[in-house]
């Protein structure tokens, strides 16, 4: 078998992209995004993509690029409130932003990448999310009927995802916050492809603990360059903490 | 006299119980997190995936993969557990968040909040706020009680667009605490700051509300 | 706080069930399932129990034994066949057994601790299982439309689940297929009990690897005696299976 | 002369493809496992959680935490990962399967199966079954031409309660294999056993069926 691990993100995005397609990609504000799949897109300068992601970009990190190089038509979002570019294309009616609670999006994701087209919440029930979607009742948790709304399963052309280490086999692990919405991710695209930090030999990664099996994920690339960007740095000066007690 | 945001922060950390599983929203909110009594445990939730937040990182000691909601830099703690986003708001929707504390910009006599966008002005996106108050089990908002213009936040009904229709439990503002019945649509007025009269409140609230019976007045 | 850890399987039920309850209970056959909550269940003598489980028990194992004592008015399984007094029982109408897809059964379970009263599913469609159950389409994986079957969540009075390994805070780890449905039941009961193999220090489970977090889990059980049963032990001869190279 | 177990088994195993991911059903699909061909690359999928299923354990080496959906004790792999019955139907939903091959009772040439119940005798449950038809990209069902009684278990229609409908890709028997457009809802011969005749076939099958132009039919 071809192995899944290709030697840069270029290549792994080589002829796969074309005008019109829908792409996920991973992270939560700058933490566990798949910063070289994301430049390989800005470089292939396929048009009118649909991006679905939390944030879609920070100012000048992840999808803004993509964004800045006017290769976005749509976007499906819970927050763009980093995201300059994107809140005033929005608002000129250059880019169409279908806003998602973040609930939402992260379970219609993964009821893509699980075979199920619809299933209904609470989020957003009587809100502008609701509209034009069905609601009905259903019993809630004391017994008592609640009104839900219909929401729909995603899929996308491809995903893209960022995890800490993978094995060849294309088992992921995910480090701490950076998880986000990767795993999801991993089981909705057509086209699955994994940015890594580390690609460890097949066995290293315990069977108990791999977060995203190898079945979901085609193809993988060592990412570069993990000088990680924080967006808002929050410290506590040592002695002052230990005195005060002060947490936040 | 009104209550001042610390005085609002204290009286929103009178709402922890031993053993809860809280989320906290920014601003106000966050600073509960340095109210809690010593001795009870409270396990903070962070939506992006993670359970167990710890305070911020000591100088020089930031991990960029470790980030709470509002996108700090934050640490973790022995207890710490991390989950994706599906399994952090399935937590939430499932109702297994104790409280969540949160900030708003118009809350409604029956409970409808109002936190995430002005129309005309800029749309940032309602994030996770739509989800922690359609799911968790106790919803509490901590908002100035008027705007800067003096128009009042606690309404009959909120004219901003709703992040949720029935879900606030308790508001607290920085003239007085309000329980909501959701289900029964009605708001009841439990605690006033020192010194603010009822009939001073009344001035500063479109919101109808009774007035509970414990509240000693004239 | 007061501890989640509770001394035996009959303190940390003691009080709790009542007759006429929904029961949830972890396991795949005879791997991963909550003996010691189940037997101070069936000392409980409570009656006209719900139980949901892949199997409820195999001849002599587990839930058996409290079907054995008559406790079990209704069932939601999967598959009964290892279970010879739930399948007789069932013929002769002493107990309801609403059978469930295997993927159903498990998916209605995380729906259920999830908060989401319904979803649609493809399987069983066409089937008996759909009898009854609203069906509609919507578009496939390829676009076309296919017809779905609507699901409704699932949850419990109380769920037993077995795991490997838990900490004071109540964070679990499972052992291999042990894993099976113990992880939704987790979030789908009002009180969740977990019966493990050990207790370890807070901070002995890796923070990514945990995976059910501490707040599913309101109590916590040693339990006894883990000289664990196989049903259909498989093996082969070490010389043989060298040479002849025959792995089934 | 049919096609024997071990033949059919063979047949059923020229369906692998490399990189498959791949559920194999009890009784003679459980014996493709043992037919891979060297250097091709395929994982089986066990549905109570477990992706890369490794062989029987030796002797003495057998874990109580280890078993297939068969519930029998197996091994694991290197690259072996664990996971929910959740996650690991939502493989199975989610179209992630490449093929599963299984067993039935009858399949009609429509593409429907069953075989998970006989009206009047026990009934045991679908376990999986009906998931992973549902589910799974292609779909693979090996049995018997005919019943003990001679009866034709390749219909126009199942008798039987239905395992799933409008979902056999393809089917192998001891006399034949036939491709199903279950979309289309139609059955073509594509193999049939050496020196079995069609007329023979024929007499044996109930459900109609085109023939492929690749059969050389004098």
């Amino acid at each position: 078998m071809n192995s899944k691990i290709y030697s840069s993100a270029a290549l792994a995005l080589s002829g796969e992209v074309r005008d019109g397609m829908t792409i996920m990609s991973g992270g939560f504000g700058l933490c566990g995004v798949p910063s070289d799949l994301i430049m390989a897109l800005k470089a292939s300068g396929a048009k009118d993509l649909t991006v679905i992601g939390n944030n879609v970009g920070c100012d000048d990190h992840g999808m803004w690029h993509v964004l800045a190089n006017n290769q976005i038509r749509k976007v499906l979002a819970s927050y763009v409130g980093e995201n300059k570019i994107l809140e005033s294309r929005y608002m000129s009616g250059e880019i169409e932003i279908e806003f998602n609670p973040q609930g939402t999006l992260a379970e219609r994701i993964r009821a893509g990448g699980a075979g199920i087209p619809a299933f209904y919440t609470r989020t957003g029930y009587g809100t502008k999310v609701a509209e034009g979607k069905e609601t009905r009742q259903f019993p809630g948790q004391d017994g008592v009927p609640e009104w839900y709304v219909m929401e729909t399963g995603l899929t996308a052309d491809i995903a893209f995802v960022k995890a800490w280490k993978a094995d060849a086999e294309g088992n992921l692990i995910y480090r701490k916050t950076a998880r986000n919405f990767n795993p999801m991710m991993a089981t909705a695209g057509k086209l699955v492809i994994a940015e890594v930090e580390e690609i460890v030999e097949i066995g290293e990664l315990a069977a108990d603990a791999i977060h995203t099996p190898g079945i979901f994920v085609d193809r993988i690339v060592l990412g570069s360059g993990y000088s990680k960007h924080i967006e808002r740095l929050t410290t506590r000066p040592r002695a002052v903490a230990a005195a005060a007690g002060e947490q936040f | 006299m009104v209550w001042t945001r610390d005085e609002m922060a204290a009286r929103a950390a009178k709402e922890l119980r031993d053993g809860y599983y809280v989320n906290l929203g920014v601003g106000i909110p966050t600073q509960v997190a340095n109210l809690i009594p010593d001795g009870m445990r409270v396990m903070l939730h962070s939506e992006n995936g993670m359970l167990g937040m710890g305070p911020f990182p000591y100088e020089g000691e930031a991990d960029a993969d470790l980030i709470n909601a509002g996108k700090q830099t934050i640490t973790e703690l022995t207890q710490t557990s991390y989950f994706s986003s599906a399994d952090s708001f399935g937590m939430i929707r499932g109702g297994h968040i104790n409280l969540s504390i949160l900030g708003g910009m118009q809350v409604s006599q029956a409970g409808d909040l109002a936190n995430w966008m002005v129309p005309g002005k800029m749309i940032k996106g309602m994030g996770g706020a739509m989800d922690l108050v359609a799911g968790v089990r106790r919803v509490v908002v901590v908002m100035e009680h008027c705007e800067k213009s003096g128009a009042p936040k606690f309404r009959r009904e909120c004219v901003l667009p709703l992040t949720g229709k029935g879900v606030v439990d308790l508001l607290i503002t920085d003239l007085a605490v309000f329980e909501i019945d959701k289900r029964g649509g009605a708001a009841t007025l439990i605690e006033l700051a020192p010194g603010v009269t009822l009939e001073a409140l009344k001035s500063k609230t479109e919101a109808e509300f009774a007035i509970a019976s414990s509240l000693a007045m004239p």
